[in-house]
């Protein structure tokens, strides 16, 4: 019995010569990097179709969508990453291709931030989109609008034009005047 | 004179142990921290069998709230100064756990902490990171969060 | 008078202890984590050398919680009085060559008694702390050190009755090869019964952690907490010291003597202890009892009487 | 199999079917017929009543109750239903207690939850629920909970002032002269975890033991009616962390079987691949939990070593390490990418090399021997009593395995062995968990050999095969699904209206629950130092105690 527990003790001992895992400083660095981590989410708001199904599968909540002023395509996630669960369903919902538009494999796993519940409730992941684009989507949307406007109009002027001609009038020309590009569209 | 105090306030900073207290799921990766392959012990944490001799108390994810009592109670009996970790989501909002009744959707809010850790659960080395801005905010002398405000001040225990 | 001073805060004093303590932690955290696969604290000073000095240095300016319901002087003095207690057998041991602080004919059994007492502190410790848990600690300690004792005791007068003395000086001079070989059963006794005092697995049944959260350790914080601390491993030095001086041969190497060879002994039983800490869960409390009467007093006595016999066989006749 | 039905169409029934292979459905007409029709069966061989569940119909005004009973020896399962009135005052119905020890606390659960009321039960007081609940019953449909969230700082208000009444009234009934005393163990005792043993004792000796549940009670069968079918899986896979993807297969298969779908053979190897190794990783904690309940924290620290790579394998896999949310109906979520096995087979390396080590230090160490070699022996009466399962059962030599008996998954096609150990003592139990713990990684073996030798032969596709579409909506269905979980079997009871896009009703009867009620069965008139190293041997977690 006593030299069985000594037996036991002087293995235990063999663990000396084993090299710890604990190797690396993981302040700094992490212990094992999986290509597919679902850290902190990314948000590509130029490939994002809008269609909410990130939102609408989210089993806990934490996104909600950005409204953006111009018309299509204009909401855009953001995540609380306070309260995400980090289970990856919006990115396997996303149905952007070939990237998905939402992406957590990969990303950040160290996402600290103070305690007070204040510094928590304004914990996110912000899509941050620039001005510019915003301008830039505005102008296509508008540049777009008009150009739809124009051919209705130019549709309407025809198809009257038509019936004046088969009506044997006088054809006359359509005017159109574009409309002020930066007015009230920001509203 | 200075010198003295100075070295004490460092040591304060560099020895953080923590009260054995689990209160949900985040508690396993903990015991992941303590391994061998993270060894938070490297750091300087250590913890402790009861809360008498602990530094930080960990709001190890879910606060259920049949457990709140005691978690109130066992901060209280933890001497000063004191400072608070919430990891995982539950401790923000109840986490996963948002649309059932039984679990305290602010643990924050009652109990402030000095710093959050986000995931669910949060992987060892950022729970060995937050541990590290509590190191940080204890040697630049920020008081801690719990002892500003809070609701826990107005609740009995 | 510069002399006493020197060797009562300096050299074998307070000092000299308080380094050995701080440093028998660290040792012990880092020989732990060795076995654990681990690493232990390693980044604060050359293989975090520094990190119980800033524990316990933490621990002294920690607010001390007394609880409500005790005796405040009970639960306040007790752990002054079991570091003092813990760092007197410092004062009978023979360091070095002629470097022995009290040199008393009755040395060996000042520092048997030092070292019995100590249980007793703590037992009040947990008395005095109004816990459930404290207080089943306290018992448990009483009951431990009680059975534990008497073998310590009789295995420790194995040299005494061999060598003829109970000065301390005078063992460690006449010790030799040969009398290690004689002394090595009481050794062993020895050192199981030092497990049960100083409560190591796997007798470790008092702060039990698992089951009576942390014995009469659970009420104290702070400095209070500290200097239990302090005493709990002033008393592991004492009492790795007095193996070394009783059946080691202190400072006595292999071709020169020298405090080193002191210092190599202690961190053998060092070791050796926390090995087994590694490696052997705890028992319970009536197993530990019956282990302590049933095994440790009988074979403690025989020892004595074997102890007889080879100095009436060989040293009688030398 | 035709002698229970003999017994069962002795009885006034509205239907008696076979259901899977093992189990026989039946639905009494009358509930006055449940308590004589469940001797009868007891007398037949059906020993053991696995749960209680009711379900709420509210628009039919009915509960209906559904018991599950179950013979580990000859592996035939009856499912009975019975019709209640909902209505607080006529819902009641006579307790199966004193026939079946092991509907004692499924029972309570019941009661508490949706207010059934058992006649002749011995001990009809609410568990799990906290304070504010009491009186209400949280599981019924028609219960308001947001008007009960409106309240939280009364309802908070409510639980303080029950905890500090019974702080100040805990020894009131004690006789003051004598040395018995109330020990709370718990909730912040480093052995226990978020539960709470109320131990009755005289000094060192253990009198009764009264355990407190629902410290992490997160109402997860209410929570996962509140999100769809693929969500749930979250809050599923949240019975415990220890083992999550053995619990999100059991609720998956229930969903399969309502959507009749098939799945993949790929997927149901990975269903086995993944959840071997999540078992692996549970067993790993639960022999170094063992350990440290003895005060030896070695064995913890060296396995954590090793669980560490059969995580990271996980986390290749699913991109988290224990919340892999990995399971989804319909398949696995993922597809399989073959480098990632790589990580497995130095995972398995790892594990080859260090387990002769673990054996030699540790499993045949003869303190522990000495320590729990006769402490808390269950014989394998009891365990067919009290409903026992998994390692529990098996170290009671009772041969009872879910993936043997009612093969899921592909673990039909595996040749699996019931490992059991005889005696029933903690050791045993020890013993059972890694003898189990090697039987999972030689299915890791095969089933990593088995997908490897079908990719390569083209038959199956790594990265397509993982999954089938489940229609969002499900039809009005019924369907329980039995697994194999870490800790012993998991029973999940799924119920959905028609077109329903959440659960209607998901009942877990999870293991724990019947283990934790044996503690004070097995703690009387022992010491306090038995109680950490029993509560560690019965492998108890606190997640899928309180669910």
């Amino acid at each position: 019995m006593i030299l069985q527990i000594l037996n036991r003790t002087l293995r235990v001992a063999k663990a000396l010569m084993t090299p710890s895992p604990a190797n690396k400083d993981v302040r700094y660095e992490a212990m094992h990097n999986p290509s597919r981590y679902r850290g902190e989410h990314r948000v590509d708001y130029e490939t994002c179709i809008g269609c909410d199904s990130c939102n609408k599968i989210c089993p806990t909540h934490a996104i909600t969508m950005k409204k953006f002023p111009f018309k299509k395509q204009n909401i855009v996630p953001e995540v609380s990453l306070s309260v995400c669960i980090f289970c990856g369903l919006c990115e396997d919902v996303c149905p952007t291709k070939p990237e998905k538009s939402i992406i957590l494999s990969g990303g950040r796993y160290d996402m600290l931030s103070g305690g007070w519940h204040e510094d928590q409730n304004d914990f996110w992941v912000h899509t941050d989109v620039p001005q510019s684009y915003i301008d830039s989507r505005l102008e296509d949307e508008e540049a777009t609008r008009v150009k739809k406007e124009l051919a209705t109009k130019k549709k309407v002027a025809e198809a009257e034009a038509k019936k004046k001609a088969e009506a044997g009038e006088e054809i006359k020309k359509v005017e159109t005047t574009l409309p002020d590009f930066n007015k009230g569209v920001l509203e | 004179m200075l010198k003295i105090l100075d070295f004490f306030d460092y040591a304060k900073s560099e020895s953080l142990w923590m009260a054995h207290f689990c209160t949900g799921c985040c508690s396993l990766e903990m015991a992941a921290a303590m391994g061998p392959r993270y060894d938070w012990e490297r750091y300087g944490y250590l913890p402790t069998p009861t809360p008498r001799q602990a530094d930080v108390l960990m709001i190890t994810g879910l606060v259920s709230k049949k457990i709140l009592p005691a978690l109130l109670r066992t901060y209280a009996q933890m001497p000063e100064p004191k400072y608070v970790v919430a990891m995982g989501a539950c401790s923000f909002d109840g986490g996963p756990y948002n649309d059932s009744l039984s679990v305290i959707k602010n643990p924050t809010e009652i109990l402030p902490a000095d710093v959050f850790i986000a995931g669910c659960p949060p992987k060892p080395e950022a729970i060995i990171e937050g541990l590290e801005q509590v190191k940080q905010k204890i040697k630049n002398g920020e008081p801690s969060a719990a002892s500003q405000g809070g609701l826990w001040k107005e609740m009995e225990f | 008078m510069i002399d006493t001073l020197f060797s009562a805060f300096v050299f074998p004093g307070l000092l000299y202890v308080l380094v050995w303590t701080v440093g028998l932690f660290w040792f012990f955290r880092k020989f732990m984590a060795a076995l654990h696969k681990r690493v232990g604290p390693s980044f604060n000073g050359k293989a975090g050398s520094y990190q119980t000095l800033f524990d316990l240095s933490k621990l002294l300016t920690k607010e001390s919680i007394t609880p409500d319901g005790v005796n405040p002087y009970l639960f306040s003095i007790m752990p002054l009085l079991a570091v003092i207690i813990a760092m007197l057998p410092a004062a009978f041991i023979p360091w070095m060559d002629g470097l022995v602080v009290v040199d008393s004919d009755y040395g060996l059994l000042a520092l048997v008694i030092l070292i019995g007492i100590e249980p007793f502190l703590l037992f009040l410790t947990g008395f005095g702390s109004n816990n459930k848990y404290s207080f089943l600690g306290g018992v448990r300690i009483l009951t431990q050190s009680i059975s534990m004792e008497t073998a310590f005791f009789l295995s420790a007068l194995s040299p005494a009755l061999l060598f003829g003395t109970m000065n301390l000086t005078q063992i460690v001079e006449q010790s030799s090869w040969f009398s290690f070989l004689i002394l090595f059963p009481g050794l062993a006794m020895y050192f199981v019964a030092l497990l049960g005092l100083l409560e190591q697995p796997p007798f470790n049944i008092p702060d039990a952690e698992q089951e009576i959260v942390y014995g009469f350790y659970t009420e104290y914080s702070g400095t209070n907490y500290f200097l239990l601390k302090l005493a709990e491993f002033a008393e592991f030095m004492a009492v790795f010291a007095g193996a070394t001086a009783l059946f080691l041969g202190a400072y006595k190497g292999i071709f020169f003597d020298s405090y080193f060879f002191f210092f190599m002994k202690m961190l053998g039983i060092a070791m050796l202890m926390m090995t087994i800490r590694a490696a052997t869960p705890r028992i319970t409390l009536a197993q530990m009892l019956s282990f302590s009467w049933k095994y440790m007093v009988p074979l403690a006595l025989l020892n004595l009487a074997w102890v007889l016999f080879a100095k009436s066989l060989w040293f009688m006749g030398a | 199999m035709e002698n229970v039905r003999k017994i069962i169409e002795n009885f006034t029934c509205e239907y008696v079917e076979n259901y899977k292979k093992t189990w026989l459905k039946a639905k009494l007409s009358s509930k006055d017929d449940l308590l004589n029709l469940s001797e009868a069966i007891k007398k037949e061989g059906l020993r053991s009543l696995s749960t209680v569940s009711p379900t709420d119909f509210l628009e039919d005004n009915i509960m209906e109750m559904n018991y599950f009973f179950e013979d580990l020896d000859t592996k035939r399962n009856l499912w009975l239903k019975v019709d209640l009135p909902r209505d607080k005052e006529g819902c009641k119905i006579e307790s199966l207690t004193p026939l079946f020890a092991s509907a004692n606390w499924h029972e309570r659960e019941a009661f508490s939850m949706f207010g059934v009321q058992f006649l002749n039960h011995p001990d009809l007081r609410e568990i799990i629920k906290s304070e504010d609940f009491k009186g209400v019953y949280p599981f019924r449909k028609d219960f308001d909970w947001d008007a009960h969230e409106k309240n939280q700082t009364q309802n908070i208000q409510q639980i303080v002032d029950a905890f500090k009444k019974e702080q100040n009234e805990n020894e009131k009934d004690l006789d003051p002269d004598s040395s018995e005393t109330i020990l709370n163990w718990g909730p912040t005792h480093p052995a226990s975890g978020p539960i709470r043993l109320r131990v009755h004792c005289d000094g060192e000796e253990v009198i009764s033991i009264d355990p407190d549940i629902g410290y992490v009670w997160r109402a997860l069968e209410h929570l996962v009616t509140k999100k769809d079918f693929v969500g749930a899986i979250v809050a599923v896979e949240r019975l415990c962390f220890m083992d999550n993807i053995n619990s999100m297969v059991g609720y998956c298969m229930a969903v399969e079987e309502i959507a009749e779908v098939e799945i993949t053979p790929f997927a149901s190897w990975m269903r086995v691949l993944l959840g071997e190794v999540a078992r692996v990783s549970s067993h790993f904690m639960g022999l170094g939990g063992f350990f440290n309940n003895m005060g030896l924290h070695t064995l913890g620290m060296w396995n954590m070593d090793t669980r560490e790579f059969f995580l990271d394998f996980l986390e290749s896999y699913s991109g988290a390490r224990i919340a892999t949310a990995s399971i989804e109906p319909g398949g696995v979520r993922y597809g399989l990418d073959m480098s990632m096995f790589d990580e497995l087979q130095k995972a398995l390396d790892k594990f080859d090399n260090s387990v002769g080590e673990v054996e030699a230090v540790f499993v045949k160490n003869p303190t522990m021997k000495l320590r729990s070699d006769n402490v808390g022996i269950l014989t394998k009466e009891e365990v067919h009593e009290f409903g026992l399962s998994g390692i529990v059962a098996r170290a009671s030599g009772v041969k009872t395995d879910i993936r043997i008996d009612e093969p899921y998954a592909a673990y039909g096609e595996l040749d699996l062995e019931y490992i059991t150990q005889e005696k029933g003592s903690a050791k045993d139990r020890f013993m059972m968990l890694f003898l189990d713990l090697k039987q999972s990684v030689e299915i890791i073996k095969k089933a990593k050999a088995h997908i490897e030798k079908a990719v390569a032969d083209a038959k199956m596709n790594p990265t397509k095969d993982h999954m089938v579409k489940v229609p969002k909506k499900l039809p009005k269905g019924e369907a329980i699904s039995r697994v194999e979980w870490a800790r012993g079997e998991v029973l999940m009871h799924l119920v959905t209206e028609e077109k329903a896009k959440t659960p209607y009703r998901l009942k877990m009867r999870a293991p724990s629950f019947n283990h934790t009620m044996m503690l004070n069965h097995l703690l009387k008139g022992q010491t306090l130092a038995d109680i950490p190293l029993i509560f560690g041997s019965l492998y108890i977690c606190q997640g899928d105690l309180d669910r």
